[in-house]
């Protein structure tokens, strides 16, 4: 029961301690982001699976040109 | 004998080996219950849609590991000579389903693929937009640590249910809301209890929006659920790329035994984030993180065989892991509440705690619900997206606390 | 020595691992002959589409097993020690085909998983929709065991070929026409024959449309050819998800020996038509079962190994699987004869008696190809659909009285 | 021999017995099934996998769109 | 103890299982130098795009398995009791990265599921089409024997560098640019290296772009540069399908000892160029390929832990990978010059002699972009293709040889 | 040192002879097979996979239907 208890204490100290660690560094690390790269980055790529792209892509047009033809 | 006696006595040798003869065996009966059970699961999986990807294997692997005489979840042995310091192989034999849980689940392997493909899945964007939120992830772990106390209780007073330190803390983690976290808990510390806790986890985070809007409802009052959170700010792709590393730096530095769970669910999430690995992250949303859920579905319903599963230590497994979700709802709800009156100017709606609990995202999804009813325009999800992942973070800490120091102390 | 001497020294060590060297050793040239099988295998798979997608991975494990010195399908070996109750592992090794074999048709875990794959991909529509087709998947199973019967006699009396039951029993699956049922029973009861017997069974499936449409032709009139069957009624969607679990129930009831099979075949199904787990259904029919068909093919393409598969046993083994496919067809055939005559209302076209052997689906656009011959306006497929997969389940009910009985028996 | 025979006569006897058997209870679980829930259910889902489905119908769209434009 | 002194207890021995305790035992400082390298390799991967398939995977397998007191990389135990001919299992234990690299890497399985991949992905038509390139292939290889030569040479000569013959030929592999070929040949001949012949192996790869263009320019004049090549002749489907089993059969002959390599690759191709087994390819070049890369990389990565990883064998392997690379090009180049003054009727560009190291299809568009430098209209890609994947080849060939002859003459 | 030596020139050899050999039966393989088979193949499959061609077509097709009906 004892151990019950420590392992109890213990543990939600250790969990509150680290996630509040994680509050701290995740906030720093997002301002030393955005201070030193402000969204330099490449447009966000889209959200469409890239594996099956070319294979829909070909096909969709494929069909609007069959279309086109009616 | 004559011809006739013989095919008599060969009809007899096959009524031996009929599920009909096993079920009128000593314990037969047990098997023909789980069997239902399995049955039950599936219809709940099916029908009420329940959490179906995994109660559907869940449900079929508890079916088929109760047929009597068949061996379905028959542990593996390898058969061969040890010779020069080698096993030299020559055959594998046992159960298809009793291969997947020696090789998958005692091993800790599926629950840590898994993890891997549930980060490749997870956008830590509205975490990062607004990190205090993580401490609802935190507050959220309660449920575990009380449910522990709970199963210590019960198995030092309760005749018929045998719980030590080890098995109090995988019943635990049943309150973390994540069948890889509970999954792999229980293989580290408990195997004999895994099929009651893995099914206890999942049923419950199928359950969610059943168990949690009551309590939701009680512990707020109408003004709060309809207070309105700021917008979050959009996050950057390299915030998104940093955040599992600072993460996995956090864990490395404080609590190594928590990183076999968060090393995996980061790098899932590092290879989805990176935005040049594209084809590996499709791989561990789709093919991998399917392949193994079937197989570890299975494995886990296959430790509901009746002679470990229909005893007093279930009853108590499900009662607890209930007492668990109930209360890891609670305190979140209780933490964001008081957030909420220390942090006049960026007001948080006290209903996103509940998300803290993790079970992704549907604990999220109740959010948003329980908060439209109150006020018909208060989109919650995205706010409690936050909480919700960090129930996740937050349960794979208490885990990696609960590894490294049930041993010790036990 | 001198340099010049060590040099030729080395090529001469070199000329030692040659394949030209190993195929002029004793034995050498049966290596050679299986290799240009397995080209010939190639060849039929890719140029005549002979189920390529089995043969294709067969032909080039014949190949690959039969390289003199390179020990592609050795066995494997786990080096490590044996201490404190454990194999504490530092290495594995073998040949990579040898390792798949070893780990997954051994044991019997890729037949199960394509089976899997399998269910993911019927549709029992059509035999719920006419559930009498069920007995033509019983009738053509004469074949099993006639050609079990055959292989007994042949065991005893023709010197060189030593069958005893369980090969018989081996052998006679392969008039199942279920290339994974063959290689199930096959690993579990006679492993030394299992190459030949997988190479039959998937060249006989390949064959079907040379083999069956004579003897379609010999045993029915143009009359019972030409033969219109009533519209299949549509099914409902709670008939398709029962439909399987029926069929896991009575199977459990009665033949649990059985439920390997049907359990997987059967679970593939309910993920397939349950409509809340597509993803695991999408898996289990690309990714998995693809995997696995390859990993499965080379492994048991290594089973032609020259001094394993020249002899008269594999003769025998051709020549009656030809005979059980043969036969089943025929029963197949006579059966829905007779079903015709006592069902005045609701006509049978005995054509699609046929294919009750299963030999998923090709066997049913046998028996379409066939009577649109007859008839350019008949078309049978969907009613062939019905005893097609009706044959799946029986060969492994058939399959399951094996694993029951010959152990008892032999 | 006799064993051979024997294995014959039994199990064809219980492939047939277990096949009839299962004809007798589809044909009861198709008449439970269509008296007690004749088709209640949501309209059958499409064909298509569903996991590709989103991508798809995005391509499909924007084909169809581009296509109008035109 | 008091309570309180309980609690402080308990805290402590948590903080014997930090991972800062862990960074300050002796060692420590190497684990967190290896993790810094592993964060390193994910920066090169991610943001430089270094061949971010598999550095992401190597990276977080080096960080990962650095980890003190975490154990993911800890080899697999196999517990149970060794009874009646069969080790009975009851539980698998290790790191989850460990058991990737007990069951893939050491087994060789990994590489060779790769190359099936590779295989898979792999046109030989500029190859069949302009076959001459195959030398190109060939002269490419001297790389690997320099190094070889150059290791041998350390190892006798410079102190605390132990390389002997075996380590020498797993160094010289890097020089075929060949990932998988490389992880394979080292982990039969040279386990303890792996880790660094595979780092450097894939570095190497990924700085095609840096590391070749200077050699290019150095050994070519800006008028071989510019020398246009015929446009390669359309090659059918059938040279397409016999290619690769003309090669096995060659390999079958005169080089069992590459035929695991080889014999994967040209399956994979097989499958890919037949047009009968389309879904196999397809599972081949996305699901099954992006599985193994992921478990590949991380256990690949996992060989990177400081106390074997931090001393100047590494050292010495870095600048023979390097050098052999700078070798292989140059000889690829001079090959190529030297047959383009003997082939007049057909001019060939000297520049891809230096697409002979492989690292495909990197340095075939490093060919071609140094082409375009020199003139805008001279597009070398398709040319450099042909001895692209002839140093494939090659690099197998090679491997092959030291498989066979090291062993003999160590 | 002596057999990093032999290794090195029995490789090169090795790796030069096996891949002349290659060229030479690259070669003849392709005269034989022009000569002998001029191309008289299917024409070559489209690069679409094949798997998941069906779902695709008919999610084109539905939208160019839908298209239509505007
Ligand atoms: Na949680
Ligand atoms: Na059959
Ligand atoms: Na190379």
């Amino acid at each position: 029961m004892i151990s019950g208890l420590i392992v109890t204490i213990v543990g939600m100290l250790v969990v509150f301690l680290f996630l509040t660690l994680l509050v701290v560094s995740t906030t720093v690390m997002s301002k030393i982001v955005l201070k030193f790269f402000p969204e330099p980055e490449k447009p966000a790529a889209p959200a469409v699976r890239r594996s099956s792209t070319d294979a829909d892509i070909a096909i969709a047009i494929a069909a609007v040109k069959a279309h086109t033809k009616q | 004998m004559t011809f006739g006696q013989t095919i008599a006595n060969s009809l007899h040798e096959l009524w031996l080996t009929t599920g009909l003869f096993g079920f009128l065996q000593a314990g037969g009966w047990g098997n023909l219950v789980m069997i239902a059970v399995g049955f039950l699961l599936l219809y709940l999986a099916i029908k009420k849609e329940f959490e179906p990807l995994l109660l559907v294997p869940i449900g079929m692997g508890a079916i088929l590991c109760n047929i009597p005489f068949a061996g379905i979840a028959a542990h593996t042995a390898l058969h061969g000579e040890f010779i020069n310091g080698a096993l030299q192989m020559h055959e594998m034999s046992g159960g298809f389903i009793g291969m997947f849980y020696d090789f998958g689940v005692t091993s800790g392997l599926f629950p840590l693929i898994i993890f891997m493909g549930v980060g490749a899945m997870t956008d830590f964007g509205p975490l990062i937009s607004n990190p205090k939120t993580l401490l609802l992830g935190a507050a959220a772990q309660f449920g575990i640590f009380i449910a522990l106390l709970g199963a210590v209780a019960l198995g030092k007073w309760v005749p018929g249910i045998t719980f030590d330190l080890y098995d109090a803390a995988s019943i635990g983690i049943i309150g973390g809301a994540d069948g890889p976290t509970a999954i792999y808990v229980a293989s580290r510390l408990s195997k004999d209890l895994l099929g009651a806790i893995a099914v206890a986890a999942y049923s419950y985070m199928a359950l969610v929006p059943i168990i949690q809007p009551p309590i939701m409802r009680a512990l707020t009052t109408p003004e709060e659920r309809q207070i309105k959170m700021e917008q979050l700010r959009p996050v950057t792709k390299t915030e998104k790329i940093i955040f599992p590393l600072t993460v996995l730096a956090a864990c490395i530095i404080l609590l190594p035994s928590a990183t076999p769970l968060l090393g995996a669910l980061m790098f899932g999430n590092i290879v989805k984030e990176c935005g040049v690995t594209d084809r590996l992250s499709d791989t561990m949303q789709n093919a991998l993180i399917n392949i193994v859920t079937i197989m570890l579905g299975l494995a886990v319903g296959s430790k509901m065989q009746a002679d470990k599963f229909l005893n007093l230590n279930t009853l108590g497994i499900l009662a607890l892991g209930l007492i668990a979700f109930c209360i890891g709802t609670s305190t979140g709800l209780i933490l964001a509440k008081t957030m909420n009156k220390f942090s006049k100017g960026h007001p948080i709606n006290p209903l996103i705690g509940a998300a803290g609990v993790s079970a992704v995202p549907m604990a999220a999804r109740v959010v948003n619900k329980v908060g439209l009813e109150e006020n018909p325009n208060n989109y919650l999800l995205m706010h409690a997206m936050g909480p919700n992942v960090a129930g996740v973070i937050g349960s794979a800490v208490a885990a990696g606390v609960l590894l490294a120091l049930v041993p010790v102390l036990a």
